[in-house]
């Protein structure tokens, strides 16, 4: 084998949840990101309990909150980045993702579309009376 | 209570003779072959070159010969079945009463995909990937020893089940709410969910491991566009591996919590929806057909472009059509369940994903087309198949396409067409490509090649017999009959049904002749040494190594500069007449063998049989045991040995002679 | 590259059961060649972490189909009360960051912070779990039971496999507190560790999503 | 494919109304378009392995031929083409002969409500107040309407000569249109697996001429058995070939309280050891 491809060491790659840096950079990117997920879930929980927001539109805001807490978590205690040593670790999730998307997303849509054109008429009268 | 848990005496079917003998035949054969063994001293081998091995290639070949040996059991199931329907026409009963011939198709069906299909591709992939990777062996060799073993042990509990109990009578794929304990209360169905979320758990790991082989662990030089198509397919069809399978383990789950604990995932009362289980199901089981396809496809690009002797036609359309199959394989999987009442816009869109499918496939078929264009073709087994399954899987996938349009499949559907379609692809397709991966490969596996005369007629055998016997079954679908039935009515299919089970028994002589083929090999096999490491004038790296390779494949990770690695090698020595310069050894560290595979797959047996028979105490002594064989194994300290390095130096300077001496042959005749 | 990871090369831990051609071959990906053990280690699993959240998603996925189907018995909205959901939440947190510091004194190769911070994990893992159990038992007592509808069998698989998985991971946070102890920062105990950490923040990410899903959409019906 | 084609009076390729004689073009179309790309590979196949055989000294060897950007375009085209019209003709077909689509027809449409039991078709007439079991009689010309539902497992409503068929499960009702053209009489069948009894779970469906129908309808109504709660409990037990019969009269509503599960429940099997006793 070649010297020089040995040395030629581009970017390499890291192991997933690698951090890199000092133990005190380290510590304070854990804490930030304690912070940020802290702040985000007391967000999360309040809005879940306050009724100031248009209710309707609670849900959706609650997803959000819980998507960003997962990008928290990812980037600052998993140290997943968008550099050239996590592009595999990057793509790994992004398939998971992808298929979690596609997998969900389509199981929903076929459940509620046969629960919809199947439900005896009665039962869909008792759902709306339990809300 | 009771310590048995449900087990007695009346578990063992004596009033149905047929799984009996069966049953008993195998237990005699299993015991015989085990006392032979041991009389013949072999036992200590076994144990240390091939029970414990986490060698790569060794695993390889235990995978195939675990499919070798469920073929066989899902043949006589099959032939069971056919010979039951030719009988059962026009009213009479047959031989085989419904209690016992639902039993059959469920366990053919179950043990054909998951035992020999999924099983035989990852042996071929787990013994060919590193060899092609320029690589000495998988990322994790313990792991893949437990995979296999987990493997092996949802095979013997699938088997198990003859004998001690009874197999699902459900359909290979356990529908509830007929697969609930209200529908089924016996141990059918325990067998079925607890074998193969063992031998699930098994598949998952190996995928695991093979994914971060090919990503992580490449000969230097051998970047992505580099690798071999295989790898390619391999990798994708792992991705689905990962993917799909847990998806499987989480309904299964459900279903197993549905009859253990009382839960109403599925179950008709109680607000259990059983549309939930066949969606999530499907969402499994349509990536697991490109499963078992993807890696076949990678085979026969391999075989094609060797015995074309030309690379393969557009390799890097290729690769974008074996990743767009991979994703897409994620949104169709409706198409099973267009009958079930989803609204004309779901089944729409499903059905035209579904289309979308044939048209990497299609770009494939025409690639191997035009590989095969402009070659210079030998006829050698592995290219025989290949040809055949070219002709034979676009008509099964054609029939596939038919029924992803929604009307038609409203009256396809759960017909003798359908079943016709899959084992068309299933066969021509899966099927052949282990059998060429089989006839490619085995020299490299073993150092001598197989009996080509024996391997044509088998071939020509399996060929007609599987066109004779399947091509009727879409003639019987399209007049009305469905699947699953135990006896029919109508006299006019008759014939038909006549000349399937006629089919079936062609595919028994070439099975016969596969099996004279392997004997015959075996006893002559001085005459038929590979002594190049080469038969086949290869492409790729693995035909670099001798036949069989030593441990460590490589005494030193090749060098990789181009597609085609090894070929490229080949051409630059005869243009240069010298082989490369001879690079620097140095000892090697391989993995020490070990038994934690066979220990753990022992417990989760026995947790499995204890769960399944609800004998409480042993499932907990089983986990308590599997436990500890992990904490024990990761507790030792030294988990590698050395290969000394005369022995690496050895083994190299064989192997390049008889490199010069082909590269002497080569120069001669140009 | 962590002092670990340097340390990894140096120890000539390079490559999985030095299957490769020398070591610590650390070649870019693109061009292909072995990458280190660690490396290769911390991506397998990282691949099971991947499919382990896939088959969370399922029971999500379950979840959210059956949610409704109570069959008269008690909703979401009538069972589930935030408070002690917001102690569990808080413990999980805490824990990740505990679990944090671990793998940073590990990296710094100081036993006594890694076994202390392994320590408040596990107990803090311990204390979820307890809390979560007296859940159970409280609504089994209560009536709703895995049992008594679609709605509380996909309630109880989904957060009792979370559960699970926590259990399982403090059974390991112990293996690994022992391990650590026995055999000092070796290569292969500090992959583990790498893993360990992995699974413990993974097991984090997927109980933001039960409560959001379970308890906070599920306490608004 | 004359095999097929010669072998198959009585199935789906010879339909008796409107739906299965739409399905049948589909299928025909769907397959002749995809033939024309199949047969093709196929010959080109053959003849290209034959042709570029080692021992053809004919041939070109032309081993740098490995790309071409032409017929890398072609190749990818070709299937697209295809399944763009295949992709169409799915997606309006699925519109057009949407299950629970109601028949154009001036005639009023007939509604029949089917139930799954283990192992039989229970056919309700609420319109008319009666019911039979494994015989479907209807008025040729008429669109039927359908809803299903099961008593016990799933199953799947299939007159191969009518047209689509379409699951009956627990819990659910599924909606199903259909006509038959003429009078005559064609083999309907579960096509869903269900179990022990499901090889015999066929029915026979008689068109007959809309007087003859309602004179069979008139027959019927008041003789023979009442299906009511005790009857339907009677009929609920599994049993495996069971004969034809008709129930004189039905208690209303039946079908809305199988499907809310209120129906007695059909006994079910008992365990003994690990074996199933049917
Ligand atoms: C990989 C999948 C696979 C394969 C290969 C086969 C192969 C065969 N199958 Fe089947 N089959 C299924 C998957 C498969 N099947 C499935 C999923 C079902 C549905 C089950 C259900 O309804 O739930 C089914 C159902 C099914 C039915 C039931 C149809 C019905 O519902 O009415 C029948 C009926 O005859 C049948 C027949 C056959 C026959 C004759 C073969 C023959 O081709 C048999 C071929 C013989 C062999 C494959 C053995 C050869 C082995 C060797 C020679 C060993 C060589 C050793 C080495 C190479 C090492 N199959
Ligand atoms: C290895 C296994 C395998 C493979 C590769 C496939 C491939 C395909 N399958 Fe099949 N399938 C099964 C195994 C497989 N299937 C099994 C086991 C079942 C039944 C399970 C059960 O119910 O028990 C099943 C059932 C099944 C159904 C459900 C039917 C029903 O239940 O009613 C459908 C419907 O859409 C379908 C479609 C397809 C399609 C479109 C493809 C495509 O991938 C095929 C693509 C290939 C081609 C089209 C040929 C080559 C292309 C060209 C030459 C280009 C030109 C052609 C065109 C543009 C059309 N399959
Ligand atoms: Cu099935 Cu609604
Ligand atoms: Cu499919």
């Amino acid at each position: 084998m070649s010297e020089d491809r040995e040395t030629a060491g581009k970017a390499g790659d890291t192991a997933p949840g690698e951090a890199r840096g000092a133990t005190l950079r380290g510590v304070v990117t854990y804490l930030i990101g304690l912070g940020l997920a802290g702040g985000l879930t007391a967000m999360s929980f309040w809005v879940a309990a306050t009724g100031v927001f248009w209710q309707p539109g609670v849900a959706i805001g609650l997803c959000v909150l819980a998507v960003a807490q997962i990008g928290i978590h990812l980037v600052f205690f998993l140290h997943l980045t968008t550099g050239p040593d996590n592009v595999n670790n990057a793509l790994a999730v992004a398939f998971g993702v992808l298929i979690i998307v596609l997998v969900g997303a389509g199981s929903l849509w076929i459940m509620s579309n046969l629960n919809a054109n199947m439900m005896p008429m009665d039962a869909m009268t008792n759902l709306q009376i339990q809300h | 209570m009771n310590l048995l848990g449900k087990l007695g005496w009346q578990a063992v079917p004596i009033g149905e003779p047929i799984p009996l003998i069966v049953g008993g035949f195998a237990l005699v054969g299993i015991l015989g072959v085990l006392g032979w063994v041991v009389a013949k001293g072999h036992l200590p081998y076994l144990w240390r070159e091939w029970i414990t091995s986490v060698d790569h290639k060794r695993i390889g070949v235990m995978y195939c010969m675990l499919a070798g040996v469920m073929l066989l059991r899902g043949f006589s199931d099959a032939i069971m079945m056919r010979s039951q329907l030719a009988m059962a026409t026009a009213g009479a009963q047959g031989y085989l009463p419904p209690d016992h011939y639902n039993q059959v198709f469920s366990a053919h069906g179950t043990i054909m995909i998951f035992f020999v299909a999924m099983t035989f591709m990852i042996g071929l992939m787990n013994f060919a990937v590193p060899l092609q990777l320029g690589v000495r062996d998988v990322a994790f060799p313990t792991l893949n020893s437990v995979s296999l073993w987990l493997t092996a042990s949802g095979v013997l509990l699938v088997n198990m089940s003859l004998v001690v109990g009874e197999f699902a009578r459900t359909g290979w794929l356990a529908y509830p709410p007929l697969s609930e304990l209200a529908y089924s209360p016996g141990v059918g169905v325990d067998y079925y969910l607890v074998a193969l979320q063992i031998s699930g758990a098994g598949t998952l790991l190996s995928g695991i491991n093979l994914t971060t082989t090919i990503l992580k662990m490449r000969a230097p030089g051998m970047s992505l566009t580099r690798m071999p198509i295989f790898c390619w397919t391999s990798l994708a069809s792992n991705l689905l591996i990962v993917a799909a399978f847990p998806i499987l383990t989480a309904t299964f789950a459900m279903l197993l919590l549905d009859r253990y604990l009382g839960f109403h995932f599925f179950t008709n009362d109680h607000g259990g929806n059983a549309m939930m289980y066949i969606n999530l199901i499907w969402a499994w089981g349509h990536p697991e057909v490109y499963i078992l396809i993807l890696p076949a496809f990678g085979i026969f690009s391999e075989v094609i472009s060797t015995f074309s002797s030309k690379p393969l036609f557009g390799y890097r359309s290729m690769i974008a059509a074996t990743m767009s199959i991979c994703v897409l394989s994620f949104v169709v999987w409706l198409h099973h369940f267009f009958t079930m009442g989803a609204g004309a816009d779901v089944n729409g869109f499903f059905g035209v994903m579904t289309m979308i499918i044939a048209v990497p496939t299609g770009v494939k078929v025409f690639n191997w087309l035009f590989t095969m264009w402009g070659g210079r073709i030998r006829f050698a087994p592995p290219m025989l198949w290949a040809i055949a399954f070219m002709v034979t899987f676009v008509v099964g996938g054609m029939t596939g396409v038919l029924m992803a349009v929604p009307p038609a499949d409203f009256v396809l559907h759960n017909s003798l067409f359908l079943v016709a379609h899959f084992h068309n692809v299933v066969i021509g397709g899966v099927l052949f490509g282990a059998f060429a991966g089989y006839n490619y490969w085995f020299p490299k596996a073993f150092g001598f090649t197989l009996h080509e005369g024996w391997g044509k007629a088998a071939f020509w055998c399996w060929l007609v017999g599987f066109y004779v016997a399947f091509m009727p079954l879409y003639a019987l679908g399209l007049m009305g009959m469905t699947r699953r039935m135990q006896h029919t009515d109508d006299a006019s299919w008759t014939p038909l049904l006549l000349a399937a089970g006629a089919g079936a028994l062609i595919i028994l002589a070439g099975i016969a002749c596969q099996i004279v083929q392997i004997v015959v090999s075996i006893r002559t096999r001085d005459a038929r040494r590979d002594a190049t490491g080469d038969p086949w004038h290869g492409r790729t790296l693995e035909w670099m190594t001798p036949s069989p390779p030593p441990v460590f494949n490589f005494p030193a990770l090749p060098d990789v500069t181009g597609e085609e690695a090894y070929w490229g090698m080949k051409q630059r020595a005869i243009e240069a007449r010298k082989l490369n310069e001879e690079p620097d050894y140095a000892a090697i560290h391989m993995p020490r063998n070990s038994p934690t595979g066979f220990i753990t797959a022992f417990y989760t047996t026995l947790t499995g049989f204890a769960l399944i028979w609800h004998i409480w105490w042993l499932a907990i002594v089983g986990l308590v045991g599997a436990f500890a064989t992990f904490v024990v194994f990761a507790w030792r300290d030294e988990n590698e040995y050395e290969v000394p390095l005369a022995q690496v130096r050895a083994s190299a300077s064989a192997q390049r002679r008889v490199q010069e001496a082909q590269l002497r042959d080569a120069v001669a005749v140009t | 590259m962590s002092a670990a990871a340097a340390a990894d090369k140096a120890g000539g831990g390079g490559d999985p059961h030095q299957l490769g051609h020398g070591d610590g071959h650390d070649a870019d990906q693109a061009e292909g060649g072995i990458a280190p053990k660690r490396i290769v280690t911390g991506y397998g699993f990282w691949l099971f972490i991947v499919s382990d959240i896939i088959m969370f998603s399922a029971f999500f996925a379950a979840y959210a189909v059956l949610s409704r189907a109570t069959d008269g018995g008690p909703t979401a909205r009538q069972l589930f009360t935030l408070d002690s959901v917001a102690i569990e939440t808080a413990c999980l947190l805490l824990s990740t960051f505990t679990c944090g510091m671990a793998a940073l004194a590990a990296d710094a190769r100081s036993l006594l912070w890694t076994q202390i911070a392994l320590l408040v994990t596990g107990l803090l893992g311990f204390a979820f779990l307890m809390l979560e159990l007296s859940e159970f038992a409280e609504l089994i007592a209560k009536g709703a039971g895995p049992q008594r509808s679609a709605f509380l069998s996909a309630f109880f698989a989904l957060v009792g496999c979370h559960g699970l998985h926590v259990g399982a991971a403090m059974l390991w946070c112990g293996t690994m507190m022992a391990q650590v102890w026995a055999k000092g920062f070796r290569e292969d105990i500090q992959r583990r560790l790498l893993c360990f950490t992995l699974f413990w923040h993974a097991l984090d990410i997927v109980w933001v999503g039960v409560f959001t899903i379970v308890y906070l959409l599920g306490a608004r019906g | 494919m004359p095999l097929v084609l010669s072998a198959c009076g009585n199935g789906v390729l010879d339909p008796k109304g409107p739906v299965g004689a739409a399905e049948r073009a589909i299928l025909l179309n769907s397959l002749a378009i995809m033939l024309a790309v199949v047969i093709p590979t196929v010959i080109a196949t053959l003849g290209v392995a034959w042709w570029f055989r080692a021992s053809n000294r004919r041939a070109r060897y032309r081993p740098e031929f490995t790309f071409s950007g032409q017929i890398e375009l072609v190749v990818w085209a070709i299937p697209a083409m295809v399944v763009l019209l295949l992709g169409g003709i799915a997606w309006i077909g699925s519109h057009e002969l949407d299950p629970p689509k109601p028949i154009a027809s001036r005639v009023r449409p007939v509604l029949v409500e089917v139930v799954s039991l283990d192992w039989k078709w229970l056919f309700i007439y609420p319109e008319l107040g009666i019911a039979s079991v494994n015989r479907l009689v209807l008025p040729a010309g008429t669109p039927i309407r359908f809803r299903l539902t099961s008593a016990s497992v799933m199953n799947s409503f299939f007159v191969p000569q009518l047209g689509s068929q379409i699951y009956a499960m627990a819990g659910m009702t599924t909606r199903l249109n259909l006509l038959a053209d003429h009078p005559g009489r064609f083999a309907g069948m579960s096509a869903q697996f269900s179990g022990e009894g499901f090889s015999d779970m066929r029915f026979t469906v008689d068109a007959l001429p809309p007087a003859a129908f309602a004179g069979w309808a008139a027959a019927a109504r008041g003789h023979g058995p009442m299906l009511d709660a005790a009857g339907y409990a009677a009929l609920a037990r599994r049993s495996k070939a069971t004969p034809a019969t008709n129930y004189g009269g039905v208690v209303p509503g039946l079908f809305d309280a199988v499907v809310r599960m209120e129906a007695p429940q059909p006994n079910l099997p008992v365990v003994v050891g690990g074996s199933t006793q049917g």
